[in-house]
């Protein structure tokens, strides 16, 4: 993507401080809070998905540290209930599903398609205003005595029998559901309609193919959610029957709408995750993406068939055997893809020239832990191991090995890789790097033994546990330490940045891509003129790789 | 500005026809057609009076969609929207129905008949 | 306090750390084939991923930037390997799923011997009877080398029924009933967990299988306070609840005789064929307005709130009797 | 926004981001049918589950369909089928150019309609459930004609309330956009040029529409209009 009208730019002459761009355009709380800005909404979602990372952390930090005894060190089995769920909720719902969809590629996908704006710049900030008040609603919700019923608030538990806060929770999570769906929304049609002249479909950074696939999973599936939660608010206000069995409801129907969801939000959370994956890669190798369209449709193919497995959520419910064995089937179905990414991307590193670039580290730790989430995914996808495995630890590493070692370590890398656009500047190298490698070893600490827990059989969501675990929880929170730790480190350093950091000019990395050719930080409109792109994405071998 | 100008004839033939099927719906809702009788398990009768006014509802809906909508003569993308949409619905409805008819789940009788809700102190007590 | 907990927490570890577990304790005719499936999977999981760390890594030396404006050659598209590796895995999933399906398969059929156990979950304890009277908490005594199903259900929110060294594992759903088998091939004492959250004590919901030899299990069983079997109870349930005054064996009562009913399908009102067990009888007794036999007024009353799920089961356990007593006289 | 100057002088109602009127237009109609898909999963949730309650409770669902009131409902129909062609017509004033006052007389009728739907609802079918104590939540009887499947009644009740109630909210809604077109109709706003606000609005109106299209039937028709009660 190289050609472009852009005219020669001057950013390198006048210091970033003195040119207008988008963090100086205007000052002033209100012409954030009332911004339309797609990067300002972005930066805005960037401070309170953070806020959230580091509350839904602080209850997994508390968790970690309870288990180091068998009998529990730190709080009562009821307070231990609410830690998990509340972990649960507030980093799926509000850290995970927004994490690089409305932060990056609020950023991103204007400008990766070369277009000065989201397609409906209001109703973007009108997502941000309903994603804060879902947060602000759960976060009452905690106050207020927290929940207790497990982020899946499967009924009758949740309908019936929880006596805590379940309605502003279920509440805040149906809110925020609106702000998914108005970024997907967004997305799509600007993705459709606001591309550059000469950007053809195949033309297009992978990144945006992967928002893309996102966002028909948020189109399609956070509907769903939000009637169910809907209906679970209903039962439990009014005790209709439809969840409760004993009066007369199904509560595997619960299960059922949830997933239908639930299941596709996993890969929500990590295609985006892989879109930044094929951008870091291709960069720090300046390598074209080892076949593109493989790594494109795949994106897609698994937004589609991410709605054809959920039942294998349900494999120990009481499920039919043949309907187990369609849904067993179908989710074997959804590795294909995901392994033929990973081939693809480890063959785009072949006779590259390969740099070591803290975003580089981050990729590649993702590659590995990814590989491996996705492999044990096919224990549960396999009807007679998931027998043993379901509702262990073993699902609980398995997750967060996608989750965790997946999309955040995708999302750091992404927030590295695109940090000197943003801000403008560049972070000190040497920490970043450390911070990567400590997170990696944290991370592994932490869940690695989890595996091992699940396979000897201890279930998960449990306060006390029997002694012969103990040695493995230990491990496991002695890694959550380091990976906390190794949390913080980035948190400071980028906040350093954004006032010490070197000036980072427009292509810091020598990177391809529509968003490198404007200035750092980028103009309110994007660019001075509309580019013109007349080569395919990630055309590393026609221009030198020059490093600003 | 392009967009397919509909002359009013259409709109008008379109709506008598609207009303015409739903007074059809209406009137052969009082008649018993019967059941078919598939021999599949599951769903092993169909009252043919739920498949017509099923039938019905989904020419009227078509009717809508394709010309008040003016999917008819949108661009293929909205076309394929608009599939999407009731495909993945096909899906939620005909997967989760195929577990749950199968499942063998007996249903209750409800807790109704003692101590009915009522709303207004219930949500008093929410928050 | 933080330091101190982690000091423990280390030294303990330190202790114990040459003697972690890894392996699961292997005690029903299916774990060791589950296990086998679970191994070869850890296998292709270590080649994958080792397979793909030690690729990178190679690359990431052998083609290590040298110089900032190094430029490497353009990357062809390379269909046939692109195919390689996406039919590979397709065939290796296709492997995993026949091995993985058919085990499931054969686990999911419990034998025609099994002997049925029955557990009822409530928050947060598991109740369990055995046929032959004894009733236990939290216990369950099996003889080994028998097939024993376990038929379950709950009184109020989803549990899950879980011991780990015969990984078997359902969920017991209240108002219906599912059930698991397993055959247990050493003599022990291993775990029962409840692996679906349920509340509070949720982690204390656990409990111990005790595996006897074939003579202790029969001391056991006849040891202790010998209490009636869960068909004699059901028949005091019977009289106790007035169902006796009309379901009158000889068929003269104002409702069905019960006689040789279980396991025959038997034709509703609304011309649907049912089959007797356990879920109908069930609902009979739940709700019997559901389903109305063509001959029969339908006045049987409720039972629902007045009877629990264990007597629900007695209930059960003496009508299958009435059954079995009918075919041995026929078969005479 | 700085450069909006800078920009040739652009029709009335050009949002920046856009390169022309056409682009705008059809990022408008394309973000709208993306919208009505996420309309169509929602309703289509609760459509699934109340398929699923009444395969399991079919007689109680089938004495509740009896008890609405198909008169009103066949009205009711036909008065929203009626509002969807003057909102059809109402585009099509814009799109041929026609009198403004003839934009807004339609947008007007279309309004007008629209509350003569809410009217009949809620005043002659919800308020006569009210004092049949109908309602579930507000006092709801258990009639004992109903016999065994009574208990469930209130269940079909609470998936009539809670879909016609769902339904009457995005009419509700739609009147707030319908004033909004009436106003800026009234102001002269819309042309053959200029009427993509018309145009997308409509199909929210439509699609409000279709679904009452299948509300009517699954809930007022289906099973039990011609059976006597009582007997299944």
């Amino acid at each position: 993507m190289s050609t472009t009208v852009i005219p020669e730019l001057p950013g390198q002459e006048i210091p970033a401080e003195s040119r207008v761009n988008y963090l100086n355009a205007s000052y002033g709380v209100k012409s954030w809070l009332l911004t339309t800005d797609h990067k300002r909404i972005a930066l805005l979602y960037l401070g309170s998905i953070t806020l959230m990372f580091f509350v839904g952390g602080f209850f997994a930090v508390l968790m970690r540290l309870h288990l180091i005894e068998p009998q529990g060190a730190l709080v009562a089995p009821e307070t231990y209930n609410k830690l998990f769920t509340m972990h649960g909720v507030i980093m799926v719902f509000f850290f995970l599903v927004p994490s690089i969809p409305a932060t990056l590629g609020n950023f991103l996908v204007p400008m990766m398609i070369g277009a000065r704006d989201l397609a409906f710049p209001r109703l973007n900030l009108l997502s941000w205003y309903i994603y804060i008040i879902g947060a602000a609603f759960t976060l009452y919700a905690v106050i207020s005595g927290g929940v207790d019923t497990g982020w899946t608030f499967y009924t009758p538990y949740s309908s019936t029998f929880s006596h805590t806060s379940v309605i502003p929770t279920a509440l805040g999570v149906f809110i925020t559901g609106f702000s998914s769906i108005l970024t997907g929304l967004n997305f799509v049609v600007t993705i459709h309609k606001m591309r550059a002249p000469g950007l053809t479909w195949f033309r297009l950074p992978l990144f945006i193919w992967a928002m893309y696939a996102t966002s028909i999973i948020f189109i399609l599936g956070t509907p769903v959610i939000a009637i169910t939660l809907f209906l679970l608010g209903l039962e439990r206000l009014l005790h209709i029957g439809i969840f409760d069995p004993a009066i007369g409801g199904d509560p595997i129907l619960f299960q059922h709408m949830f997933w239908f969801y639930s299941h596709p939000a996993v890969y929500i959370m990590i295609l985006p995750g892989m879109g930044v994956m094929s951008e870091l890669i291709t960069c720090f190798s300046r390598k074209r993406i080892f076949g593109y369209t493989f790594v494109a449709f795949s994106s897609l193919a698994i937004a589609i068939i991410s709605f054809l497995v959920w039942g294998h959520h349900m494999f120990v419910t009481g499920q039919s055997i043949y309907a187990g064995l369609i849904f067993s089937v179908l989710s074997f179905l959804v590795a294909i893809p995901s392994a033929v990414k990973v081939f693809n991307w480890t063959a785009t590193l072949y006779k590259g020239s390969i740099s070591y670039d803290a975003p580089m580290l981050y990729a590649l730790g993702f590659i590995g832990l990814f590989t491996m989430g996705g492999l044990t995914g096919l224990f549960l996808a396999s009807l007679a191991t998931d027998v043993h495995l379901n509702g262990t630890y073993f699902i609980v590493a398995h997750f967060h090995y996608i989750m965790v070692g997946g999309a955040v370590m995708a999302y750091l890398g992404g927030i590295h890789f695109w940090w000197p656009k943003i801000t403008g500047r560049m972070y000190p190298d040497g920490w970043a790097r450390f911070a990567a490698l400590v997170i990696f070893v944290g991370f592994n600490l932490t869940f690695f033994p989890q595996f091992v827990l699940g396979y000897l059989g201890m279930p998960r969501r449990y306060a006390v546990y029997p002694t012969e675990f103990q040695v493995l929880n230990v491990m496991s929170s002695a890694g959550a330490s380091i990976l906390g730790i190794g949390y913080l480190i980035p948190l400071i350093y980028l906040l350093w940045s954004i006032r010490y950091g070197p000036i980072a000019g427009p292509n810091p990395w020598g990177a391809k891509g529509l968003e490198w050719e404007t200035p750092s930080p980028p103009p309110t409109e994007n660019f001075e003129e509309i580019p013109v792109v007349t080569a395919d994405a990630y055309d590393y071998a026609n221009v030198g790789g020059s490093r600003v | 500005m392009s967009g397919h100008v509909v002359p009013v004839k259409t709109y008008l033939g379109i709506f008598v026809a609207l009303l015409v099927l739903t007074a059809l719906t209406t009137g052969v809702a009082f008649v018993d057609f019967g059941d078919i009788h598939t021999g599949i398990r599951l769903i092993e009768v169909i009252p043919l009076n739920t498949v017509v006014a099923l039938a019905i509802a989904v020419v009227k809906m078509l009717l809508v969609i394709l010309f008040f909508m003016h999917v008819k003569y949108s661009s293929s993308l909205t076309k394929i929207v608009v599939m999407t949409g009731f495909l993945f619905l096909a899906i939620l409805v005909s997967f989760t129905l195929a577990d749950e008819l199968t499942r063998g789940w007996t249903p209750e009788a409800g807790g109704w008949n003692t101590a009915l809700p009522t709303i207004l102190p219930l949500l008093r007590s929410l928050f | 306090m933080l330091t101190g907990l982690m000091q423990s927490g280390f030294t303990n570890m330190a202790a114990a750390v040459a003697a972690i577990p890894i392996h699961p304790t292997s005690a029903s005719t299916i774990s060791d084939s589950v296990d086998h499936l679970y191994y070869f999977l850890t296998a292709i999981t270590l080649f994958f991923t080792f397979g793909i760390f030690t690729t990178i890594f190679y690359f990431m030396v052998r083609f290590r930037r040298r110089s900032p404006d190094e430029q490497p050659a353009d990357t062809k598209t390379h269909m046939a390997l692109e195919l390689t590796w996406t039919i590979v895995p397709t065939l290796i999933t296709v492997v995993i799923f026949v091995w993985a399906s058919s085990l499931y398969f054969e686990n999911s059929r419990p034998p025609e011997a099994a002997t049925e156990v029955f557990v009822v979950g409530k928050q947060w304890m598991w109740h369990i009877q055995h046929p032959e009277g004894p009733r236990e908490i939290n216990e369950l005594h099996v003889p080994v080398n028998a097939p024993i199903k376990i038929t379950m259900t709950s009184d109020d929110v989803i549990h899950d029924f879980y011991i780990p060294a015969f990984r078997v594992k359902k969920d017991a759903v209240p108002g219906r009933y599912t059930s698991i088998w397993f055959q247990a091939t050493k003599i022990g004492t291993y775990h029962i967990f409840c692996a679906q959250y349920c509340g509070a004590d949720h982690a204390e919901m656990i409990g111990w299988v005790y595996v006897m030899s074939p003579t202790d299990y029969a001391a056991w069983l006849s040891g202790g306070a010998r209490s009636e079997s869960m068909a004699q109870t059901g028949e005091r349930l019977f009289t106790q609840f007035g169902c006796i005054t009309c379901h009158v064996a000889d068929n003269t009562g104002r409702g069905p005789s019960l006689v040789g009913l279980y396991g025959k399908p038997e034709k509703l009102r609304n011309g649907d064929m049912k089959l007797v067990d356990e879920a109908l009888i069930r609902q009979a007794i739940v709700t019997p307005n559901s389903i109305i036999l063509p001959n029969y007024p339908p006045i049987m009353p409720t039972f629902q709130g007045q009877i629990n799920e264990e007597q629900v089961l007695q209930l059960i356990a003496y009508v299958k009797s009435l059954g079995t007593e009918e075919r041995k006289t026929n078969g005479k | 926004m700085s450069d909006m100057a800078v920009h040739a002088p652009h029709p009335p109602g050009f949002k920046h981001q856009f390169e022309d009127m056409e682009q705008q237009r059809e990022a408008g109609s394309l973000g709208m049918w993306v919208f009505l898909v996420t309309e169509i999963m929602f309703f289509g949730g609760l459509f699934a589950t109340y398929i699923i309650y009444r395969t399991l409770y079919l007689t109680a669902f089938e004495e509740g369909s009896r008890l609405l009131n198909v008169k009103f409902g066949a009205a009711n129909t036909a008065v929203l089928i009626g509002s969807s062609l003057t909102m059809a017509l109402a585009i099509h004033a814009a799109q041929a150019g026609k009198k403004k006052s003839e934009q807004v007389m339609y947008l007007v009728l279309t309004m007008i309609l629209g509350a003569l739907f809410l009217f009949l609802k809620f005043n002659y079918e919800w308020r006569a459930d009210y004092h049949e104590h109908l309602i579930p939540g507000f006092g709801f009887i258990i009639r004992p004609e109903w016999g065994a499947a009574g208990t469930h009644v209130p269940l079909y009740f609470c998936f009539y309330f809670f879909m016609t109630g769902l339904h009457a909210m995005h009419m509700i809604i739609g009147f707030g956009i319908l004033g909004t077109l009436t106003v800026m109709a009234h102001r002269g706003r819309f042309s053959s040029e200029y009427y993509a606000p018309l145009e997308v609005s409509g199909l929210y109106w439509h699609f409000v529409d279709i679904v009452w299209i299948f509300l009517f039937p699954l809930l007022y028709l289906i099973g039990g209009r011609f059976a006597l009660p009582g007997v299944h």
